[in-house]
């Protein structure tokens, strides 16, 4: 066990499965020379090969379109987006492509690809450099979206991406890249997708989140301490969601707050609230509460507090249900 | 980088314009061009048919493109890769793919998927450019696997304007990606002309912009179609990267069973074109040659009717589709939801 | 009041809305000389000259930024995507520009752009000519996004778009474009976004729907007769939704069956069942239950039957919700 | 199209190569052209301070980029547009924008929006490419009006890789549009240098295939970039339509502040071309004709600084923005659920 920095976490696993399977590489823009704009990638090329790490031209559909390309000649590959508004030119191929080429050939081709990127607010950005896109590709058929809230998780939950037949997406939460530090298994760690994570145990209410809302919801629980005990279910798999576990979770406590930080309208926190609505009916004893972020663009950075979810909305949420 | 804009010609019209020659192609690599050549006019000719009997459903004729389509792939290995636009639809009959399967892609049935391994042809592009970045990878792919594979992309003059076109030519410019860029410049994209789709002066101009040598071709003539896909295939194999090749042609076919074109093409000039139509030139050329007395021409033609015949009722006799396909293949290991999903959608239809 | 088919609707209120005002104009793939591959943009061109409908190249992402352009010169471009899977290409354009530029001028330039769109699936067609992308839409902050079920709607919410001083997507249903025949009011004609519309009264259960799935959504009532008194909800306008119809509906009947062609993950009927969570959980009778699209690529043909939501899946969900 | 592949330039080196002119400039553009550049570089110095001050945030410097900037802004009239990338932030300078402004989009601060429309300047683009179009369907706009506007967008080397650059290019070019694509060829983008982002020969290559003539210019010669310019836009207004320029130049600092090139670039190679930097060049230039003395060059330098100085002040002045400008501008007429959210926001700000 090391103690490593989310991005470090991230970095690590790329060299274990790029050591593991002379079919992974990575490509995208500036990860190659330089190691990523966010040094995910750092190291890979001196240890690889720059056949293994590749420096792309400017053009994310054409990252993503060639990787395709890369499956059928037997690649694994391991494409970066530099951040998450920029990866909107690549939900063309991802959504007509990507998605849909596994059951087009009836099974028989496999596109192992690993679609990565930072997404977030919260770090004094320009324009753009913030966004929250998961809904999108959550809602794109034959695609899996996995986000880390921990260290160990980045690269667990990476190394499953990559060793997954389909094609995954995995947000990282840039906000934590360098802030959060965290033990995280030495070697090969794989995070199967699929399977939630009690972040923290409680019984009145469960607050639901992934990605750098996790910590957040965290926080409201300490906030709270005394007035509700707050279980925190760190979702960790988008799709395949797992069911079962936000199912228990409210089972137990009745009360649930989701947590996005993407515009409200059609996010994420609405699929989990309408599975609530449709298999938790009578768990419920009272309204699911979203808190998210507005539908909004995402505002130039000294405005980005009043944007964000916060401690505060969390807790704010936490109390009103506890009122209800 | 050198941009030849001269169209790029070996059948003659028996008059005036002699014929030319192919170095390296015999007389039984001309039959076969032409057994090819029939074989997907038959195909296009019976699809038509069928469409207006109810048997396939929408269909993108590609009547008069079949040269490009024989003469580019006649210049292939079997470990090469084929990457079709719809206008392609049956480019898989020249690699042994059963013409069953392809109409039941049209057919809108199940069995009209294929592996793409299988065939080294991977499924039909339906959106416009957006192949040509698959092709630029899986060509850049075998190269880093030092494998000798080369990859062809068919697309259309109006696939030019799309950024995945200018995309993925780039990569694999930069890539040095053995690829074939193969533009049927049939002058329309659905009603749009090529004037309104691009002000280049060619298409393969466009080449220019991406470092990539081009070459264009009359797309009627088979033999200079296979010349320069032969040549781009060995500067592929050579390690010297892509070519553009832009075939010209017309489209003398509506875009596609749907569409209906007397609103906006010159009648007079598709009836040129048809009088100049791709299966007709060969023919001539191989008579001029000696080597199509009409015994043979019966028999190939004859056969290739009696494949589609019994092709499409191959297709017809193939079962409804169950509907566990809709959920069969989306995922490796599908998700428990789907069971639930199947299961409620067969008790639904059960109780209809 | 001519009894118009759906694309008639359309073509009629494009002509009144050039007619209206001079700054108004059409541009897509083929909807000049031809106009349009489903005729929608018929007869435009030769009335109001090639200037005012224009062939585009064939770039949708283009066609998008183009407008954006257009909207700063003055114009108001009604732009058509040619179909539903083929408008992937412009989500960039929409996320990163439309949806933003009006905020990032501190609401001092508009960018009054419609786009429409055939969407849907039912039809016949070869492979993706048949999806239903709403979600994508309606989850991009900045856009509005309207889906019209009968002729008359067609006419009127695409005028309400073309007036609308922000951007809005319509998207068409594709299967009625020319087997539904509806009475069209003459001349101009706005109908408002943001109202919904009580397609059919009823009291045991609310369906809510759109678009395609309202017809459906009839004929399940109809079918239910006897059973049950449906009530049918078209929300016409999923962005701004008209919440009050809603929960007023559902403060009725106490029951919800949302309808929604796209794939059911984190579609507009998540939203919706969201809402019903949020603010109508003692109202509700049974869980909020969802007919949708499968979390799967849009099928070939063949199978689209068994993909689609039908009228017997409906029922079938009416009945489970009255059983529950 | 023509294709000049020569780099065009007016600014000798004060030893062996002689320096040109540009016939129609007299002394006081040539002095007002001075003034631009120090201002820009000025601002841009002073920005990079105010960053490692914490005054502002991230910041995409563009020390070396002013003479594009400057000359071809200098071109237009004021009724032209320009489209800035983050490059070219403060290019709304150069059309009386305040400096505030600028900084105040740096601080990300709302006091950093503007109305394109009050300085003929568009907002920042901050993704690559995508204002390309954006400027094209501008001019088209213009000229579908009657107006005799064009259009320059500005954009960087790897910006010809994305789909949007070849798609806005390709309208532009179809439409003649009057638009001057004008490419800072810095030859990096973040760290890719241009070999891998085009196996073109140069960038002017691309405009080929679009149908649009071309012109390569010395990107630190401000009076090459303004002529070179100027013969754009009088084809744009001739309706002769879109023309590209390249103007080469070599990115001298960091991509931006977070970046650290010393990874990936040469410092010998950068410290040649910051030898070579254009204020400097272009004040070589005005004193071997006599025209800036000592005195006028700490004028100009003096009254940029008072300049910014004011402007840092002011942007600083500025109280913290109102939660309410979140929800203010998203829509003409916002949606009733904005009131509830701001309603609850500043509850649970108020209780916190
Ligand atoms: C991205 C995308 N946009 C629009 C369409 C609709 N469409 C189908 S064929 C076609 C014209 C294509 O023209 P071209 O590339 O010249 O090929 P051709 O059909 O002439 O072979 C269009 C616009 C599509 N399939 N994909
Ligand atoms: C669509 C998109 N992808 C990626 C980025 C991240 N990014 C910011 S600047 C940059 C390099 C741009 O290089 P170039 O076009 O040469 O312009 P320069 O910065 O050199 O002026 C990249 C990749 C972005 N802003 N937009
Ligand atoms: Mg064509
Ligand atoms: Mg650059």
């Amino acid at each position: 066990m090391g103690e490593l920095t989310l991005v470090e976490a991230i970095n690590d696993a790329l060299h274990h499965e790029l050591a593991r399977d002379p079919n992974v590489l990575v490509m995208g823009e500036d990860v190659g020379l330089v190691g990523g704009v966010f040094r995910a990638t750092a190291g890979l090329r001196e240890t690889f090969g720059e056949d293994r790490c590749i420096d792309t031209p400017l053009a994310e559909a054409g990252i993503l379109g060639t990787a395709v390309g890369l499956c059928m000649a037997g690649w694994r590959p391991v494409c970066e987006m530099q951040y998450d508004a920029f990866s909107y030119p690549c939900l063309d191929q991802l959504i007509n492509h990507v998605g849909r080429y596994r059951w087009r050939s009836g099974g028989k081709m496999e596109f192992p690809i690993t679609v990565r990127m930072p997404y977030g607010g919260g770090v004094r950005a320009p324009e753009l450099h913030d966004d929250s896109p998961e809904a999108y590709y959550v809602h794109t058929p034959g695609v899996k979206v996995a986000i880390p809230s921990t260290p160990a998780d980045a690269k667990g939950l990476l190394a499953a991406a990559i060793r997954d037949p389909d094609p995954v997406v995995i947000f990282e939460p840039k906000l934590h890249y360098r802030t959060m530090r965290g033990s995280v298994p030495d070697g090969e760690y794989v995070v199967p997708l699929g399977r939630a994570r009690v972040a923290r145990e409680g019984s009145d209410v469960t607050v639901v989140a992934y990605g750098a809302m996790v910590p957040l919801a965290e926080q409201a629980a300490s906030a709270l301490a005394g007035e509700a005990s707050v279980e925190v279910l760190d979702l960790r798999t988008l799709k395949p969601l797992d069911e079962d576990a936000l199912l228990a979770s409210v089972a137990k406590t009745g009360r649930v707050v989701v947590v996005q930080e993407a515009p409200r309208t059609c996010g994420y926190a609405a699929e989990v609230a309408a599975i609530l609505a449709e298999k938790a009916i009578l768990d419920l004893h009272g309204p699911v509460l979203r808190v998210t972020g507005y539908d909004v663009p995402y505002p130039y950075w000294k405005l980005e507090d009043a944007y964000m979810p916060s401690v505060a909305r969390v807790a704010d949420a936490v109390r009103r249900l506890l009122a209800f | 980088m050198r941009v030849e804009r001269d169209l790029r010609r070996v059948i003659g019209d028996g008059e005036s314009l002699p014929d030319g020659e192919v170095e390296g192609l015999d007389d039984a690599d001309l039959l076969e061009l032409y057994r090819q050549l029939v074989l997907l006019r038959t195909y296009d000719e019976r699809s038509l048919v069928y469409h207006r009997q109810g048997r396939i459903g929408t269909y993108a004729i590609f009547w008069n493109h079949e040269a490009m389509q024989v003469g580019a792939v006649y210049a292939l290995s079997d470990d090469d890769w084929i990457f079709p636009s719809y206008r392609e639809s049956a480019i898989g009959l020249l690699r042994g793919m059963p013409a069953a399967t392809v109409l039941s892609w049209w057919r809108g049935h199940p069995a009209g998927w294929w592996n793409p391994a299988d065939y080294n042809v991977a499924s039909i592009c339906v959106p416009i450019g957006t192949h040509v970045p698959h092709a630029a990878g899986l060509a850049w792919g075998k190269k880093l696997r030092g494998e000798s594979a080369c990859a062809v992309a068919f697309f259309g003059d109006g696939a030019t304007s799309e950024g995945s076109f200018h995309e993925g030519a780039n990569f694999a410019g930069v890539l040095k990606a053995p690829l074939v860029l193969f533009c049927n410049n049939n002058q329309w994209a659905i009603s749009t002309p090529l004037e309104l789709q691009t002000a280049a002066e060619t298409l393969a101009d466009k080449a220019v912009g991406y470092g990539i040598p081009a070459a264009r071709v009359d797309g009627a003539d088979v033999l200079a179609v296979y010349e320069a896909t032969r040549e781009a295939v060995a500067r592929a194999r050579a390690g010297e990267g892509p070519t553009f090749i832009e075939a010209v042609t017309y489209r003398a076919a509506p875009h596609a069973t749907a569409d209906d074109p007397s609103v906006y093409i010159d009648p007079a000039r598709v009836e040129e074109e048809r009088r100049r139509e791709c299966v007709g030139r060969f023919e001539g050329y191989l008579r001029r040659r000696g080597l199509l007395p009409d015994e043979l021409r019966e028999q190939v033609t004859g056969e290739a009717a009696q494949l589609m015949r019994e092709a499409i009722a191959a297709a017809e006799a193939e079962p409804d589709p169950d509907p566990e396909l809709v959920f069969a293949h989306a995922y490796a290991a599908p998700p428990a939801s789907f069971d639930h999903d199947l299961a409620e959608l067969r008790r639904v239809l059960a109780d209809g």
